[in-house]
């Protein structure tokens, strides 16, 4: 279920050089989206829709916070968009992330790969740890509102300028020893979700990474989104808009 | 619905001209979010093969220009499940159902327009034209012969269902290709099937499609679309079922006064899912605006300098 | 001007590889207005017949998603004309010229290069694929024997000059037709000529262009530019000049990547005037971003999967 | 000689259903321009510019006025255009008006053939008489503004709902019997032109008209935009963008 169409942007924020939070007033996609889920959003001039996460979802505002970086044209074109102007999405689409009721979880998020984490760690509060990766501490984003959750906060950057020097495997490697989590969720560049997909299997834990993949429908209708994954021993190639963007670790094909 | 927009096409009534075209809808369930299908006259299902596809690897889409490269390459579970799974529930939408199928060999067409012969599928679109495959697909829909061939063997095995041909605009001349297959026995012809075309990443230095090239389509390529149809409506007797970046219902006026008695919509449903719907919303208001009775007055109307 | 743009191309310097193409740009003067011709790489000046021609009657234009039809129709002062008026004028500019040259027969094509032998023209590119008059024209490049027969002839007519000799996209097999044209003498190749395409008006149903159909280019037809100068480039051992919707200087990169030694630019002009000088310079920023010594490092270094 | 670039749009007005009166803030061309010429304006979205007559020059603030009437879809994203943002244009294009010094003319403007007539009014004041044919009273423009140049107008309409009832050419007719002006300058849909000329040939006044043609390069690169004309008895294509808009009406072949 998910809906088209034009919807007020209710506020714009940029939270780092070059990365946009746009809070968009949508209260029947709010009313059905889940954490994890995405939108396709039309960037004017483009003929592609560019797909974002939804990064969290206010039910009762009946609003939807999309956060961006710039990468390329399209969401360049998107940065423009203003507070109080319109933006055309497709939503809620593909399937969010399982929460575990009354569970444990560690949320890890990659770069651009941290919005997706928010509406989930959410969900868990004090009982999330949230380790979140950045180049440099300049572009780390989202800390005050995991933090604002309750959620526990570790912040790595490959440059040591804040937190934890290295990569994000090392501090999931931690907890994975010291305080087993019953699921760990990640979004980010495909080694390091490999690289913690790895972990969890090691260790014995559920784990659900977020996939990306160049988008045509966003349904499910077009079969251009391929990944690989395996199922029942068999590999297959399952498609990110629908089969995903949600994966368990163990199905991925990372090779 | 109203009479304005009903059309025949070889005996198929259709209530409206308006289809999404094949690989680019699905089997139609992951619209059924926004509307009911049967606002639609008909679905062009994916193109279906004898055995499941996996397809090529990704990534399968490029953006360009006003339009889209892809290179799918006939992901599908094959006739079987689409009889079997895909039809029954298609049955319940009231909507003429069009079977795209493709084959890796002549016989291998031939099989699947045996097996689907017996179905209740109001028509069969033989897709010789698909850039995306190694075998078949656009090898069949280049040359004269090949297509004629083709033509005939799945003509042979498909008594009870209208077969319409799927013709490449990847050709020197489209009327040539057009004139053997209808004279090898299609009933009707649907144009155009997708440009090939290639994106570079010039980052990385690679193709962005994993199969290097893929099929264009979106609205850059409908004045190409457009010129074609207009040539093979005057090269051929049949039927013509045109298509290729139809976005809007003032599209969907050209290309049937070009010569198109019906039109499938494509790659423009991606950026605007409503948009075969608002294309049927649209032909009528044309009608009503121009006092048009049924709008298979105006196909093929365009009146040359 | 930098070393790091200068193209060589069969023995022709070029100071930079960005060259308006023809007929987009008549002989220049146009745009002097803005900037002086040498801040360009060369210059192909509007097709050439023997005698003057008037071209086909108006409309010759029509908007399409993303680019354009034209149907011109080659008109033109004549070869006279061009080597009297406009060559004088053009050697003055520090550009390369090359003429651009088109005949309604074998034996007319071979009497202009035999004219334009003699001239100081750089380089002779053969147009042997407009889509827009009856004579000639594209009919010489859908068809690899009279594609050969014609370069050959005027091969033989042109002793001192490379001759570049420019194909059609509306064919089914691009590389055969390069491969023709390479064996029969050809130095270079250029690509593409515009793709057969039309547009109806609605409301008179009139076809917009009154020739009917007139040749697409623009942005739209990128893609299936990039593909036919890959494919070309990967047939043939002669350089490539690659053009078709060329509107960026990205896009001049990634035409390259796929096998183009230097690119023409033309109805991204219309657009933006300035289009080809930011090309040039954003390649020089390219080049200087990416410690690249010599553009033509990058040609044809598309790795495909 | 002709400039491009984005320049700022001064004032907008809709000054009746669907036409628009931009002030373009462009002092470069505003100081080469000349009545009768136009500018090749680009629609965002649009791949071809939209030729625009020049309506009025004022060269001491250094603006143009463009004044357009929703025709297509171009001319309707022209529409959106605000006050203070950017237009891009290039201009001056064409050959404007000859102007005949110390002489009487008469301008005749139909539709939306009226804007260039402004411009070219304005040089003779009260010499002018401005004959303005619209379909009804409502679309009626610019009869301000001829007046306030000391322009004698006279206005028409196809339906009588202002001015005369009926077609440009009776007035026109009446002022070349009774006070012949040295030059008529003329612009509108092709038949009102035919007559126009065939009058003007008829009473031995010179007379101006200023012809429409499909564009791609606006400067006389592309050969496009031809229009058949006369020369020394040779029937010749000419090119609207270079040879024109403003052809001598008696070179304009009209069969
Ligand atoms: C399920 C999903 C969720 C995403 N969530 C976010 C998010 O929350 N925040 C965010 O900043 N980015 C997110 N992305 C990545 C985002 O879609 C791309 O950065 C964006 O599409 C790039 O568009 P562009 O026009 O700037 O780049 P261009 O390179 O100019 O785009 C060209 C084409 O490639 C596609 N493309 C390019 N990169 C990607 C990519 N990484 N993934 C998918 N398509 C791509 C574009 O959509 C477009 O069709 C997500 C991607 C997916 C698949
Ligand atoms: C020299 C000249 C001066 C003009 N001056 C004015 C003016 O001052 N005010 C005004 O309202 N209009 C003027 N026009 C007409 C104006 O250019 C068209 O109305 C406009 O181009 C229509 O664009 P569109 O996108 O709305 O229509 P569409 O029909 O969607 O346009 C499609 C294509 O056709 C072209 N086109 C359509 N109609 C015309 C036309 N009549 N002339 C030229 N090209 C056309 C468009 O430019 C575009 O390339 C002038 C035309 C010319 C040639
Ligand atoms: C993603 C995608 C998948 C397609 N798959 C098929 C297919 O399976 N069989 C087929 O005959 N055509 C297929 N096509 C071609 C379309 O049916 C259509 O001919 C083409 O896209 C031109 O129409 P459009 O420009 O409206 O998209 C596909 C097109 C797209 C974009
Ligand atoms: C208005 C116009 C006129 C053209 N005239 C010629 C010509 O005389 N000779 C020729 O070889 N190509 C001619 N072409 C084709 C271009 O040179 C070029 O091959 C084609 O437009 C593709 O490039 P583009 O997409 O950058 O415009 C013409 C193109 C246009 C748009
Ligand atoms: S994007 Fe169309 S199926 Fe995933
Ligand atoms: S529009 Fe290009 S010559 Fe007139």
């Amino acid at each position: 279920m998910y809906k088209q169409g034009k919807y007020i942007i209710a506020e714009k924020k940029a939270i780092a050089k070059g990365v946009f939070d746009l809070t968009v007033s949508c209260p029947e996609i709010a009313a059905l989206a889940e954490a994890g889920q995405f939108a396709q959003v039309a960037a004017d001039g483009f003929f592609l829709r560019r797909p974002i996460s939804i990064c969290d979802i206010d039910k009762e505002r009946g609003t939807i916070r999309l956060v961006f970086e710039v990468r390329g044209k399209g969401t360049e074109k998107l940065s423009d968009l203003q507070k109080g102007g319109l933006i055309d999405i497709i939503a809620p689409l593909g399937n969010g992330f399982t929460v575990v009721e009354g569970g444990k979880a560690v949320c890890v998020g990659g770069g651009i790969g941290t919005p997706p984490m928010l509406g989930i760690a959410k969900k868990y509060g004090e009982n999330a740890q949230v380790i979140s990766g950045f180049r440099t501490a300049g572009i780390a984003i989202l800390q005050d509102d995991f933090a604002a959750a309750g959620c526990q906060t570790t912040l790595c950057t490959d440059d040591g300028t804040a937190g934890v020097h290295g990569f994000v495997t090392a501090p999931l490697e931690e907890r994975l020893k010291s305080d087993k989590p019953d699921i760990v969720y990640a979004c980010g560049p495909m080694p390091m979700l490999k690289g913690i997909a790895n972990l969890c299997k090691q260790y014995g834990v559920k784990c659900e990474v977020s996939l990306e993949q160049r988008m045509a429908c966003g349904v499910g209708a077009c079969l251009v989104c391929v990944c690989r994954t395996v199922r029942d021993g068999e590999q297959i190639l399952s498609h990110v808009c629908k089969d995903g963007p949600v994966f368990d670790g163990e199905e991925v094909d990372f090779t | 619905m109203s009479e304005r927009l009903k059309v025949n096409i070889c005996g198929v009534e259709f209530k409206n001209p308006v289809i999404p075209a094949s690989g680019t809808y699905g089997y139609g369930r992951e619209y059924e979010s926004l509307y009911p299908l049967s606002k639609l006259g008909g679905i062009s299902v994916k193109g279906t093969t004898l055995n499941p596809r996996q397809g090529n690897q990704g990534p399968r889409v490029a953006e360009t220009p006003a339009g889209m490269l892809n290179s799918v390459g006939l992901q599908n579970g094959g006739v079987k499940k689409f009889l079997e799974y895909e039809m029954p529930n298609l049955l319940t939408k009231d909507i003429r159902i069009i079977a795209n199928i493709a084959g890796a060999s002549v016989e291998e067409c031939a099989e699947l327009a045996s097996l689907i012969d017996p179905s209740e599928v109001d028509m069969v679109e033989l897709n010789i034209s698909c850039p995306n495959v190694k075998q078949g697909g656009a090898a069949f829909g280049t040359d004269c012969a090949v297509a004629a061939a083709v033509t005939a063997a799945v003509r042979k095995e498909l008594p009870h269902k209208p077969l319409m041909v799927k013709l490449s605009p990847n050709v020197t001349s489209i009327t040539d290709i057009a004139k053997s297959v209808e004279a090898a026995g299609a009933d009707a012809l649907s144009l155009i099937n997708t440009l090939l075309g290639m994106r570079i990443d010039i980052r990385t230095r690679r193709p962005i499609l994993k199969n290097n090239v893929g099929g264009l389509s979106g609205p850059a390529v409908f004045p190409v679309a457009v010129r074609m149809v207009w040539q093979v409506a005057n090269a051929v007797k049949v039927p013509i079922v045109g298509m290729g970046g139809i976005a809007t219902w003032e599209d969907a006026v050209e290309m049937m006064m070009a010569g198109a008695s019906a039109v499938q919509v494509g790659a423009a449903i991606f950026a605007d899912p409503y948009a075969p719907v608002k294309i049927v919303d649209g032909l009528e208001q044309y009608c009503i605006d121009n006092s048009i009775a049924n709008i298979s007055e105006i196909v093929g109307t365009v009146q040359p300098w």
